[in-house]
């Protein structure tokens, strides 16, 4: 009798698509639930919004949402959505992506989207390697973590996200756990209703895969360590706040007022029309 | 603004570029992004002053790969869209046109091909983008691309591939030359009425039954684009009509895969065109395209002089090939003679149409195009 | 001031807390555990039998405990589980 | 003047002796005659004379007189202590055109006529010792300027009561800057608990809710609720003070309209109601509140670690005000005054097991009741008892629970719990009159203005009043009824009485957290543990710490009116101080030799205020003056003896030993006692008549701290029997840590004794607050026996140990 019952956010998710193919214990389901929860909040017109995503586990949430939504090819969401959004700025573009999708292989189009202040919004879905391959080492895992890849651990230095959004321009910087499910769907309302380049990080459990090579076999020791590790420190330095097995610093970073570039452009398109008019009468 | 003065109907003196820039606009396309590349940049330059003027969008993008990504999503937008470039960009275009192919993106591709391989020689022609233009994505594929061998063709094909790529649901590739791209000519463009512009299908279906990659009898589907009310999901990943992703399933990708390539095939005919000069009796053929096709016909039209049956098919259409136009004058010829600026690619495609007929190719790399008197040497080698 | 607080409040039952009415869509469950482990009543426990997918689903201990805070809802990954208020005639007693 | 200047000695020394008869209270036993007599022959001594009361104008214009005709340039008065009217005689002198400092006190009254009633002829010998010492020390005193501290004119008020709203708001009405520290969500205190107020009846919360919204709009007013005072430094007139702000988790956008509270699913007793109502985990602690923001208690509220499980309030509230990241801050202030009114705690009743409280639900604290009584209450003001929720026919009242008792919590009477019973008896009698009330109670204090009436009228309504507190409550198991055993002792009968409910009229006690402020601000308090005033009659606001001042129950239990009247009067002398704009500090500091100083340090190590540092270029120490506190252990701890203390000096205190060991040494006890513990508690054991051996010698200084061991070598040296060593109890000290230096000090001396020797007992050490005179006294008594027990030899090898201490310094 239960079953037959609907969940208030169903009608946000394509029913064929479901059930979602990420793993018992990752966090991607969780993203999924607090961002249909704050467009549920938010009222939004299905219509005008569109969800892109990239290649990885988290890249099939775009086909999740009951939206216009585009898979597009790995790391490229970001110049994808950046023709759609200035071909249609009534349109409002989310892009929902990994941190390989777009820091990695993505990694030129994120800093040029934020440094343009493009009207686009960006949550990313990081768990620190690459799931959907196996678990290879990527642009944001912890040095010393063992992956498929770095066997012996990492010796390489993971990018700190939200320092790196915020100097390339972003007007929106947060960073959150799935463990903080309140603060993320607030935080992703107001990234939705923010002008420019918007961008949440999200850490993000992956037990089945990270979690297995690094001694946190399940979705819960993963989210306990969130839970011991995270503090709320809003408008603090992002450039201390380096993700590290202690300490994993959350809050909003960055929310500055700044004119988007398809604002601008159109300004301009405008202003040109103007003098011509003016030059023919 | 009136449809009228977006676009500078009269006769006038323009590179080939510029012609390009100006065709794309007579078609009504909305949307540049672009890289700065010799010997395209011109057609950049030319559309980030005109866009503006006309209400277009030019965006100038941090390589190749987003630009092409961009025009994808602007399409998707439904926005008439367009990049231009040469060789090294269209190579790392390649894997969205894969998208763009997958996803049945309209949009318009320029390569305005130099010499290559690599970094090549940026200011001298090549054809060497031909075999890349129809093969350089990954996976089994149909495209469109055609060779404008003029500075007016260079508009007048600009608005061709984007009217094909509209009705296909395909990108379209202006496969054009550095001589065709920087050389100035006179060209005259029409009143905006006497110019034929397609656009897409648009979906005629309501929302509830709307399935985005459904096709018609003519195996394209009707494009619903974002915000226009239809809810819909397009990926990269083999998907059925609904574009829901069918990641194991043999039966989907057959279809689709299938569909994508027979939606060309099936329409070869209405889709290809090629110019046919002095063929009725002609003996030896010569087949040339883009600029090359300049210096066979003034062969062509020496050999007559002097007494030898020659003509000239142009394919004006490279891909889908018309192999039937070359399987027809096989028939009668003795010998084809194949001059490319490469070193054999289109000839591979015209030795399999003309079966037992002779094929010469005369190759010609890194300088200016093949003369007419060389060409004219060929025909009497040939005849 | 600090004093003592030794007695249960005179107008404890004057509050009247809304009763919930915990739904929990088995076959949809994962069994990752999040609201089992962070409802903040422990109102849930993993139960014995194994659903469509092969794992525990959670079970309801005691739905009287629930406080509608629904973080259960949205802490869970697959949208197996959500509360609703029990709409019921005079005020739900249990 | 870190240097000491050498000032213009006017030749010849001239001292004038006064002794005071005090009426009687000390010529009753002391023969002021013949110790005047005596004064006339000590050296430099130019008249002495003796008087009925040198304090009266009479004596003060005598003094002046003579000054001038006898050019005086040294005075002496013999009579109280110099805590009582030193300022008194020092002005005298000032009007005379003599350099206050060039004054000497003897004090033969709380330190000899009063505690040695009995023995006429000891008590004078001491007094005309006593006088010998001040003559001794008084030729050798020096003019001193005193120098000027600028006042910083805000105040900090600590106690956000009645007291606290009182004295903040006269401070703002003068047009002072007053910081409000209160540790609750709100101010109100116990006022704002109470229903009504005795005699007159008013509602409380009515006529103290104005005050509080005065308090939270007022322009002059910070108000800092929820937050404690962490640290206090400084010195009066310029206190620095840390406050700890603790998050309220709502920002002040909140309207106070009580949505998040209704949503939220937490539900805990609020203390407020003394938990016989419920709040919830984010509430507001009652209607009235200031300020009305609300405030979460995140003890209790689900949201755990920064991770904010149930969102209820968050999303009730439509100014967006909550905010569950919000950190305690530390604000840092800059006060010229402060004002103590931290008020008390109720006495815990479940202290006591014979009635019952804690395990018997009909039986109630006075405080619950009030709860109970008032309409804002749990049960709207509808008197119910806990166990059925029924009015009670029969109700009992127990007075002094947990007062006037040394078994059951405290020796003093709270002051306040008589009439407030009354109070609620009539209270009741005016809702229900048929309701049987029964008042057991040792005395019924009714002593106030109106208080008597109020009784008359509470007998007239016929509530029952019983002498003879009951012995046990006993409950009935199925009524919950109460039974009350004891014994009527004005009829001398064994009563038994069945009532419905009772009401334990509990007793205020200090403030489980006073020792904290007690520590922050050097305070001391007394054996009750109030805090204690400068002077009980005549300071009764003042602190003994400059600058700092008591208002409420912070200082003794009382009711409302008299808490109100001491904030107003504790708001004027803070007034009067920051209306000067700046104060004189004694010059009773130190005072430094350059040519002796090796620059090893030692004197800055020990300086609890810093105010010195040492110049290593230079070599040579840099005195602060205003920052100085005067306790002078800077002079006791220099092994060169390149530092001195203004008015205190080496060669002023060896003299002043010189003078007591003159004769018959061998029997006498050199104390040397601080002047804020020590000192007066000497004095209080006079003001209490506390008989004790007549052959102590009490030498002051500002603290223990300024002993130097030299000082005691000199006693042995000059064969004295015995030497006390007194000071605040360690923590208490009036100089922030001094004495500990006097105990690091004793005790080596300890130490070199037993070396050399000599019987330690002979050196002792006490702490004493001003309150144990008491504990001076049997001090005393206890080193009497010491002093018998010395060997004539004993004092002879002590004297031999010690005999370069002869060699004046």
């Amino acid at each position: 009798m239960e079953t037959e019952i609907v969940h208030p956010l169903a009608k946000y998710l394509r029913e064929a698509m479901m059930p979602h193919i990420w793993c018992s214990g990752c966090g991607n389901g969780i993203i999924l639930n607090c961002f249909v929860q704050a467009i549920d909040e938010l009222k939004m017109d299905l219509n005008k919004l569109v969800v892109v995503s990239g290649i990885g586990c988290i890249g099939r949430a775009a086909g999740y949402v009951n939206t216009n939504s585009f898979h597009t090819t790995h790391g490229r969401p970001i110049a994808f959505a950046t023709g759609v959004k200035l071909a249609n700025p009534e349109l409002e573009v989310v892009i929902i992506s990994g941190d390989g999708d777009l820091f990695a292989i993505g990694g030129n189009h994120f800093i040029h989207a934020a440094r343009r202040n493009i009207g686009i919004k960006v949550i990313c879905a990081n768990n620190f390697n690459y799931g959907m391959t196996g678990g290879q080492q990527g642009p944001t895992t912890p040095i010393e973590a063992l992956t498929t890849t770095t066997p012996y651990g990492n010796i390489e230095h993971p990018f700190n996200l939200v320092h790196l959004a915020a100097a390339s321009g972003a007007t929106y910087v947060a960073r959150w756990t799935t463990l903080h499910v309140r603060k993320l769907t607030q935080s992703i309302k107001k990234l939705l209703q923010k002008e420019g380049f918007g961008f949440i990080e999200v850490v993000s459990p992956c037990p089945e895969i990270f979690g297995r090579y690094n001694k946190m076999r399940t979705g819960l020791e993963m989210m306990e360590w969130f839970r011991k590790a995270s503090m709320v420190e809003n408008f603090s330095d992002p450039a201390k706040a380096e993700i590290t097995p202690e300490r994993i610093v959350v809050g909003e970073f960055v929310d500055i007022a700044k004119v988007s570039y398809e604002k601008l452009l159109h300004e301009k398109i405008a202003e040109i029309n103007e003098k011509k008019m003016a030059m023919v009468s | 603004m009136s449809k009228k003065g977006l676009i500078l109907e009269g006769s006038h003196f323009m590179n080939g570029d510029i012609a390009c820039a100006e065709g794309a606009i007579a078609a009504g396309c909305r949307f540049f992004a672009g890289y700065p590349i010799t010997p395209a940049t011109e057609i950049a330059e030319h559309l980030a002053q005109r866009m503006p003027e006309i209400g277009g969008i030019y965006v100038q993008m941090e390589d190749e790969i987003a630009s092409i990504a961009a025009v994808i999503g602007a399409s998707y937008a439904g926005v008439k869209a367009m990049t231009a470039t040469s060789g090294p960009g269209f190579s790392l275009m390649q894997e969205n046109i894969g998208l763009a192919v997958m996803t049945e993106a309209p949009c318009v591709i320029v390569d305005v091909m130099r010499g290559g391989p690599s970094t090549g020689q940026p200011t001298l022609p090549g054809q060497q983008d031909v075999m890349q233009a129809k093969w350089g994505s990954h996976g089994d594929y149909e495209i469109i691309a055609l060779a404008p061998s003029s500075v007016q063709e260079m508009f007048d094909l600009t608005i061709e591939a984007f009217n094909l790529s509209e009705t296909y649901r395909v990108p379209a590739i202006l496969l054009a030359d550095e001589v065709v791209g920087h050389m100035w000519e006179k060209v005259v463009i029409p009143s905006i009425e006497k110019i034929k512009i397609m656009n897409r299908k648009k979906a005629n279906v309501p929302p509830k039954a709307y399935a985005p990659f459904m096709p018609d009898d003519d195996l394209v589907p009707p494009m619903a684009c974002f915000g226009e009310g239809y809810s819909f999901h397009a990926t990269g990943l083999t998907h059925d009509e609904h574009g829901y992703p069918q990641t194991s399933s043999s039966e989907a990708q057959q279809k689709l895969v299938k569909r994508l390539c027979d939606k060309i095939r099936k329409n070869a005919d209405k889709i290809i065109r090629v110019e046919e000069v002095m063929l009725d009796d002609a003996d030896v053929v010569v087949v040339a395209y883009g600029i090359v096709a300049r210096a066979a016909l003034s062969a062509v039209r020496k050999a007559r002089e002097n007494g030898i049956k020659a003509g000239l098919l142009r394919p004006i259409t490279l891909w889908p090939f018309p192999e039937s136009y070359v399987a027809k004058i096989a028939k009668q010829a003795k010998a084809i003679v194949v001059p490319e600026m490469n070193c054999g690619q289109l000839v591979r495609e015209v030795e399999r149409a003309a079966k037992e007929t002779p094929v010469a190719f005369l190759s010609k790399l890194g300088e200016e195009p093949h003369t007419p008197m060389e060409i004219l040497e060929a025909i009497r080698r040939n005849c | 001031m600090p004093v003592r607080l030794w007695r249960a409040p005179l107008d404890t039952q004057k509050v009247k807390p809304p009763k919930a009415e915990i739904h929990i869509l088995k076959d949809q469950c994962k069994g990752c555990g999040f609201c089992i482990h962070f409802c903040p009543k422990k109102v849930l426990e993993e139960s014995e039998e194994i659903n469509a997918r092969g794992v525990h689903p959670p079970k309801i201990v005691d739905e009287s405990k629930c406080i509608l805070c629904s973080f259960c809802t949205s802490v869970c990954p697959d949208f197996a589980i959500f509360v609703v208020e029990k709409q019921c005639k005079e005020g739900c007693q249990t | 003047m870190a240097e000491r200047k050498e000032l213009k000695n006017p030749g010849e020394i001239r001292i004038g002796v006064y002794v005071c008869h005090c009426g009687l209270n000390i010529a009753g036993s002391v023969d002021c005659e013949e110790v005047a007599k005596y004064a006339a022959t000590l050296p430099h001594v130019v008249l002495a004379k003796d008087n009925r009361y040198t304090c009266s104008d009479q004596g003060q214009e005598m003094i002046k007189k003579d000054i001038k005709e006898h050019k005086l340039n040294r005075v002496v008065v013999a009579s109280c202590s110099p805590r009582l009217h030193e300022p008194t005689f020092r002005k005298t002198c000032e009007d005379a055109g003599l350099n206050k400092y060039l004054f000497e006190m003897a004090n033969i009254r709380e330190q000899c006529s009063w505690v040695h009633l009995h023995d006429r002829r000891a008590a004078t010998e001491k007094a005309k010792d006593l006088v010998k010492m001040a003559v001794a020390k008084a030729a050798l005193l020096q003019p001193a300027e005193e120098i000027e501290v600028p006042i910083i004119q805000e105040a900090l008020v600590i106690g956000g009561g009645v007291a606290g709203i009182q004295a903040a708001l006269d401070l703002a009405d003068t047009g002072y800057n007053v910081y409000l520290v209160e540790k609750e969500p709100s101010i109100g205190g116990m006022m704002a608990r109470i229903d009504k107020t005795f005699p007159t009846m008013d509602c409380s919360i009515c006529i103290l809710a104005p005050k509080m919204s005065d308090v939270g709009h007022h322009p002059n007013i910070e108000l800092l609720s929820n937050s404690e005072v962490v640290d206090v430094k400084g010195y009066i007139g310029n206190f620095n003070v840390k406050v700890l702000k603790k998050p309220r988790y709502v920002k002040s956008e909140c309207t106070a309209c009580g949505e998040c509270s209704k949503v939220c699913p937490v539900i805990a007793p609020n203390e407020f109601d003394a938990g016989l109502a419920i709040r919830h985990a984010i509430y507001t602690p009652f209607a009235q509140a200031v300020p009305s923001t609300y405030i979460i208690d995140m003890s209790r509220c689900l949201n755990k670690d920064g991770v904010i499980v149930c969102d209820k309030c968050i999303k009730a509230c439509e100014r967006q005000a909550i905010d569950f990241e919000m950190k305690p801050e530390t604000i840092e202030l800059k006060v010229g005054t402060i004002i103590v009114a931290i008020g008390a705690d109720v006495f815990d009743p479940s202290a006591l097991p014979n009635y019952g409280y804690g395990k018997y639900s009909n039986v109630i604290t006075s405080l619950e009741f009030e709860r109970l009584i008032n309409a804002g209450g749990p049960s709207g003001g509808h008197l119910i008892r806990p166990s059925d929720m029924q009015i009670p026919q029969r109700v009992a009242f127990i007075q002094c629970v947990g007062s006037r008792s040394d078994r059951n919590g405290r020796l003093y009477c709270s002051n306040v719990c008589c009439m407030n019973t009354i109070k609620d008896s009539l209270l009741i009698k005016e809702h229900w009159p048929e309701t049987e009330i029964y008042v057991f109670y040792v005395d019924i204090r009714a002593y106030g203005k109106g208080f008597e009436d109020l009784y008359k009228r509470a007998k007239k309504e016929g509530v029952i009043f019983i002498r003879g507190l009951p012995a046990e409550i006993i409950e009935d198991r199925k009524t919950h009824n109460l039974w009350l055993i004891g014994e009527n002792t004005l009829q001398k009968e064994l009563y038994k009485i069945n009532v419905d409910m009772v009401i334990l009229s509990v007793g205020l006690e200090p403030r489980k957290d006073s020792e904290i402020i007690q520590r922050l601000l050097t305070l001391s308090r007394t054996q009750d543990g109030f805090f204690m005033e400068a002077h009980p009659k005549l300071r009764p606001v003042d602190a003994a710490t400059g600058g700092i001042f008591f208002a409420g129950c912070a200082e003794a239990p009382k009711d409302i009116k008299d808490s109100v009247t001491q904030a107003s009067a504790a708001a004027a002398r803070a007034g009067i101080l920051m209306a000067k704009g700046k104060v004189t500090v004694e010059a009773i500091t130190p005072i430094s030799y350059a040519e002796r100083c090796k620059a090893c340090g030692l004197c800055t190590k020990v300086c609890p205020y810093n105010a010195i540092t040492l110049n290593k270029e230079l070599k040579r120490i840099e005195i602060i003056e205003a920052a100085c506190g005067g306790c002078g252990t800077c002079a006791a701890e220099c092994p060169f003896d390149a530092l001195t203390q203004n008015h205190f000096t080496d060669e002023q205190i060896l003299a002043q030993i010189d003078a007591v060991t003159e004769f018959d040494a061998e029997k006498k006890i050199v104390a040397f006692c601080c002047n804020w513990c020590a000192y007066a508690g000497a004095d209080f054991a006079g003001v209490s008549r506390m008989q004790y051996p007549p052959n102590v010698r009490i030498i002051r200084t500002m603290c223990s701290g300024r002993v130097a061991p030299k000082f005691i070598e000199r006693a042995f040296a000059r064969g004295a029997a015995a030497v006390l060593v007194a000071g605040c109890h360690p923590g208490d000290c009036h100089y922030i840590n001094a004495n500990y230096q006097t105990k690091r000090r004793v005790e080596r001396f300890w130490e070199k004794m037993e070396k050399n020797g000599l019987n330690k007992e002979r050196l002792q050490l006490l702490w004493v607050t001003a309150a144990e005179g008491e504990r001076f006294a049997s001090k005393i008594q206890e080193m009497q026996a010491i002093v018998e027990k010395v060997s004539r030899e004993e004092i002879e090898n002590a004297k031999k140990v010690f005999e370069k201490a002869l060699g004046g310094s």
